[in-house]
């Protein structure tokens, strides 16, 4: 009995996976977290929802809370204060999640690298999907960025 | 078996699902129109739900399981039960004497069982937020009622379809009553706990509301239940307000009745773009001191001209 | 200031959210279209490699470090940069004194391998040496 | 009734950056509040050091990335006076123009982001629709957006034709309509008062003591400007009125903000049609001989100061940056007494954080 639940469970989920994957595909929804920078990309990040940009157009919302969000912008360069923060706003995000580098501060560091008090880059705290080098990035290379995390979901 | 059909696909779970999932897409994407925007396609509903579906149920240590999963639903429970006796272009699933109360009944289920989960888990921001959700309960529901009572007592019955036919008969309700179907919209408002009165769920103060700490399947059941609330409540207004069809007599009744019930749905998307969220004092004072009042003015006139 | 009343504010935006429907939106077709950068942007830095003399200037003013000359002897070096470390700032540009290193208004991809933003400028290495650095790069 | 300590940041939806506060309520009322810096603190008053007087210019401009040219023209200033170098007239222009700009797209900005956390997406979405001309205006003379890096110690490096001029000139009389019809809006439109009348009260004695500055100074009658009351250059040339309102709530700063972006507007058109000719910067040395300097400015949030001191060799001694938001992060223990939850929102995006830039 529990095998035949089980490959009717197995076979249900293979069923679904393609709509699982598109449904991904078609509704990221980001949290948004400055671990230090300077509001360039966070601007830019913002900007991304406004007139000129939309990115509603590709199902992407601005979510507020870490539990509703799938994937995790992170902007600026990792400080030592917000280190412990960052692990733990990624710990409260549920199954499944991805993490964006937005910004060059966020990839490595970037002008702020050697600070006393820079860890570095978000890849020394968490596993990141994508890097989005730029400083700021533009709107443009924030959406490509996405597309292209979306592409690899 | 036409029972069976009327349950499951019309005017049932299946057609309000899809009628849930269009009038989310419809008020995003007018939101969006408004304000010089795109929007989305009109897929993303449907991505939404199935992606929440999809994802991990996080629950926070210290709120109650049981309670958890029940209440979301609960909600979708109350609404769709809800749903069974409000006519859709003149076919209802069941009708009687007086299921007008038991469907304002029970749209307010949602709002206490929003209530409580926001007091079972264990966030601040969830307990603020439901705390709040009750306090504009009580802000909304007195004049939303009164609006609503006063078409039944106009027409002398407490059945959805008799006041739908008494409309038939006389004129629109919306023409007979505009105050009452401006005090009714600004209540649907409330209920529904959209912009500009979406003070429970406010972003910027209390993050998510009682919904802060829910993600999977319960978020998507709770969206679930609030946009078929949205569908339910929609209908109920045109049946009440714009119930009869006799001005499009050549048309079918459903497409006109859908027309209808976009339309307030627009109504409903200007009121969100036209307006900053209140707080909380301030809509209490709206609805106790401006909304009841002109409610009850409403109702005794209503009285007044069938005691004529 | 004296608190004003106008009556006819209750719907202040409706004529402005009208004209706007009316207007259509003007958001850009970018993801599904070319993006326009405008011809000024600062975006990846190029070089022209046979003006470049190694003299590692930009290497100097860097602000973020961004780009790297690995020298051996006088005609023996690398230049290195570094897209994810840039600020994108153009001191390299104002600093050159030979023209020979540039902005161009393109946004660098992104990318998942952070090891993948290497790019070497110039190769001015023997031929044994480099042939393994390029394959990495690539 | 009991109490709840309700945690907002370091990530919160009203907060674009990591800042700490905890407030203490009673149901809805705000009884106390704390709050917790320094989780931006990147330390670049101490890189300053490490690096030389170029390499400065870039770093100092991303200690905020909204008011990124002010930051480094008022460094550059500061370095200009140790040299002892003049920089000629086009070049101090065409550094007002980008200051004024800059004013323009963070008081657009800020008018966007209040609007956004007490629920008025629509105002939100026209600012910033607004807003990317004057993007496009500074990209075009500058090549970024959101830092120009147009900066060089002895003026700047970015120039401007006559055709481009003209072209700047049309894109800001287009501009100045959208402003307009967005300064009634926030005269008029009353569910926005409804939300920041009498929130965030600072009295003009208040004001005086905690040593405010900028629009948060100007909204509560306290008429200081440091552009009009320095007589620098180019401002002394120019004729344009400094807002003030003596309300002292949020609603007064919102008017004193978008005035100020009107005025702004007014500056830019001066500063395009009398533009001078001659050459934008001058040839400076790369060591600076010993001493110590002072630069001010106004920036979008009052005054910013720079002291600099060199000791002789390519990268100074000690660079210390005071920006205006300190000045407004003290009063907020005042501002929020007496509100309820839902007006912490409206107070702290009242002041206009920069949390980047008080913590550096």
């Amino acid at each position: 009995m529990v095998q035949v639940l089980e490959s009717l469970e197995s076979r249900l989920r293979n069923w679904t996976q393609p709509v699982v994957r598109w449904a991904r595909r078609k509704s990221p929804w980001i949290l948004h977290f400055n671990s230090g920078g300077c509001n360039g990309c966070d601007i830019e990040i913002l900007d991304t929802l406004t007139p000129r940009y939309d990115v509603e157009r590709l199902g992407i919302l601005k979510e507020a809370c870490p539990r509703h969000a799938d994937v995790l912008v992170v902007t600026g360069p990792v400080t030592r204060q917000t280190r412990d923060r960052l692990r733990r706003i990624y710990e409260q995000m549920a199954e499944p999640k991805w993490v964006v580098a937005v910004g060059s501060c966020s990839c490595s560091g970037g002008i702020f690298a050697g600070g006393h008090n820079v860890v570095g880059g978000v890849g020394e705290v968490l596993p990141v999907d994508l890097y989005i080098p730029g400083c700021p990035c533009r709107p443009e290379a924030i959406i490509d960025g996405i597309a292209k995390l979306l592409g690899k979901i | 078996m036409v029972i069976l059909f009327r349950l499951l696909v019309f005017p049932g779970f299946l057609f309000l699902f899809f009628s849930a999932m269009l009038f989310d897409w419809v008020d995003r994407r007018v939101i969006a129109r408004f304000q010089e925007r795109v929007g989305p396609p009109w897929y993303q509903p449907f991505a939404d739900f199935v992606k929440l579906l999809a994802k991990e149920d996080v629950l926070s240590t210290g709120a109650h399981a049981t309670a958890a999963s029940l209440l979301p639903v609960a909600a979708l429970v109350a609404v769709l039960t809800a749903a069974l006796y409000v006519p859709v272009g003149g076919i209802a699933v069941a009708s009687f004497e007086g299921d007008l109360i038991l469907v304002l009944f029970l749209l307010s289920v949602p709002a206490i069982s929003y209530f409580l989960v926001g007091w079972i888990s264990v966030g601040v921001y969830s307990v603020i937020g439901g705390n709040r959700s009750l306090l504009q309960y009580f802000s909304y529901e007195v004049p939303f009622l009164m609006a609503l009572a006063a078409p039944a007592a106009l027409s002398g019955t407490w059945s959805i379809a008799r006041i739908v036919a008494y409309q038939g008969q006389t004129s629109w309700g919306l023409l007979m009553q505009p105050l009452g179907f401006i005090l009714a919209m600004i209540g649907l408002v409330g209920k529904l706990k959209r912009d500009p009165l979406d003070i429970p769920k406010a972003k910027s103060e209390v993050i998510a509301g009682p919904l802060t700490e829910f993600s999977g399947r319960k978020l998507a059941l709770w969206h679930l239940a609030m946009e078929m609330q949205t569908v339910v409540g929609i209908f109920l207004l045109v049946n009440l307000f714009v119930g009869d069809s006799r001005f499009f007599g050549w048309l079918p009744q459903l497409p006109v009745f859908g027309l209808k019930a976009l339309a307030l749905l627009v109504l409903l998307s200007m009121a969100a773009v036209l307006y900053a969220r209140l707080r909380i004092d301030q809509l209490a004072d709206l609805g106790w001191k401006i909304l009841a009042p002109l409610a009850l003015l409403q109702f005794v006139a209503t009285l007044w001209i069938i005691g004529l | 200031m004296k608190t004003r009343f106008y009556p006819h504010t209750f719907a202040y935006l409706l004529p402005h959210i009208w004209r706007v429907l009316c207007k259509g939106a003007c958001t850009v077709g970018f993801p599904f279209g070319e993006a326009k950068l405008p011809s000024g942007y600062r975006g990846v830095v190029k070089i022209k490699p046979e003006l470049c003399r190694g003299c590692g200037l930009c290497v100097r003013d860097c602000p973020a470090f961004g780009i790297e000359l690995e020298r051996e002897g006088r005609d023996k070096f690398r230049l290195i940069y570094y897209p994810d470390r840039c600020a994108y700032c153009s001191q390299c540009e104002t600093s050159c004194n030979f023209g020979a290193i540039y902005q161009v208004n393109e946004f660098v991809p992104a990318t998942d391998r952070p090891d993948e933003l290497r790019v070497v400028l110039v190769d001015r290495w023997p031929e044994e040496d480099s042939t393994a650095d390029e394959d990495q790069t690539d | 009734m009991s109490k709840t300590i309700v945690p907002i940041g370091p990530q919160h939806p009203l907060l674009k950056e990591p800042v700490a506060f905890q407030i203490t309520v009673e149901g809805e009322q705000v009884i106390d509040s704390a709050m917790r810096m320094g989780y931006v603190h990147r330390g670049i008053e101490r890189l300053c050091e490490e690096r030389t007087y170029v390499q400065d210019i870039h770093l100092l401009e991303r200690v905020c990335g909204i008011c990124s040219h002010v930051h480094a023209t008022t460094y550059c200033r500061a370095v200009e006076a140790l040299i002892g170098v003049e920089v000629p007239l086009r070049g101090v222009y065409l550094r007002a123009l980008l200051c004024e700009l800059e004013r323009i797209h963070s008081h657009l900005l800020w008018l966007g982001v209040l609007a956004r956390n007490i629920g008025f997406d629509t105002i939100f979405m026209y600012a910033w629709r607004d807003r990317e001309i004057v993007l496009d205006i500074m990209e075009d003379l500058s090549g970024g957006r959101v830092s120009h890096a147009a900066n060089v110690i002895g003026g700047v490096r970015v120039d401007l034709t006559e055709a481009r001029r003209e072209e700047i000139l049309g894109e800001l009389t287009f501009l100045d309509g959208q402003v307009a019809r967005l300064l009634n809006v926030v005269e008029q439109e009353q569910s926005l008062r409804a939300r920041t009348r009498d929130i965030g009260l600072l009295t003009l004695e208040q004001v005086r003591q905690y040593c405010v500055v900028g629009p948060v100074a100007r909204a509560s009658g306290l008429d200081v400007d440091f552009r009009r009351d320095s007589l620098q250059v180019p401002y002394d040339r120019l004729t344009f009125e400094v807002p003030v309102h003596d309300a002292g709530d949020v609603w007064a700063r919102t008017l004193v903000r978008s005035q100020e972006t009107v005025e702004s507007l007014r500056l830019c058109r001066q500063i395009l049609e009398d533009l001078p000719e001659g050459p934008t910067s001058a040839r400076v040395p790369r060591r600076v001989k010993a001493g110590q300097a002072i630069a001010r400015a106004e920036a979008p949030r009052g005054e910013v100061f720079y002291y600099v001191r060199s000791d002789g060799s390519d990268s100074p001694a000690r660079v210390k940056v005071r920006t205006p938001t300190l000045t407004s992060l003290i009063t907020l223990p005042v501002q929020l007494q007496e509100i309820t939850m839902a007006d912490v929102s409206v107070v702290l995006s009242g002041v206009d954080l920069c949390i980047a830039c008080a913590d550096r």
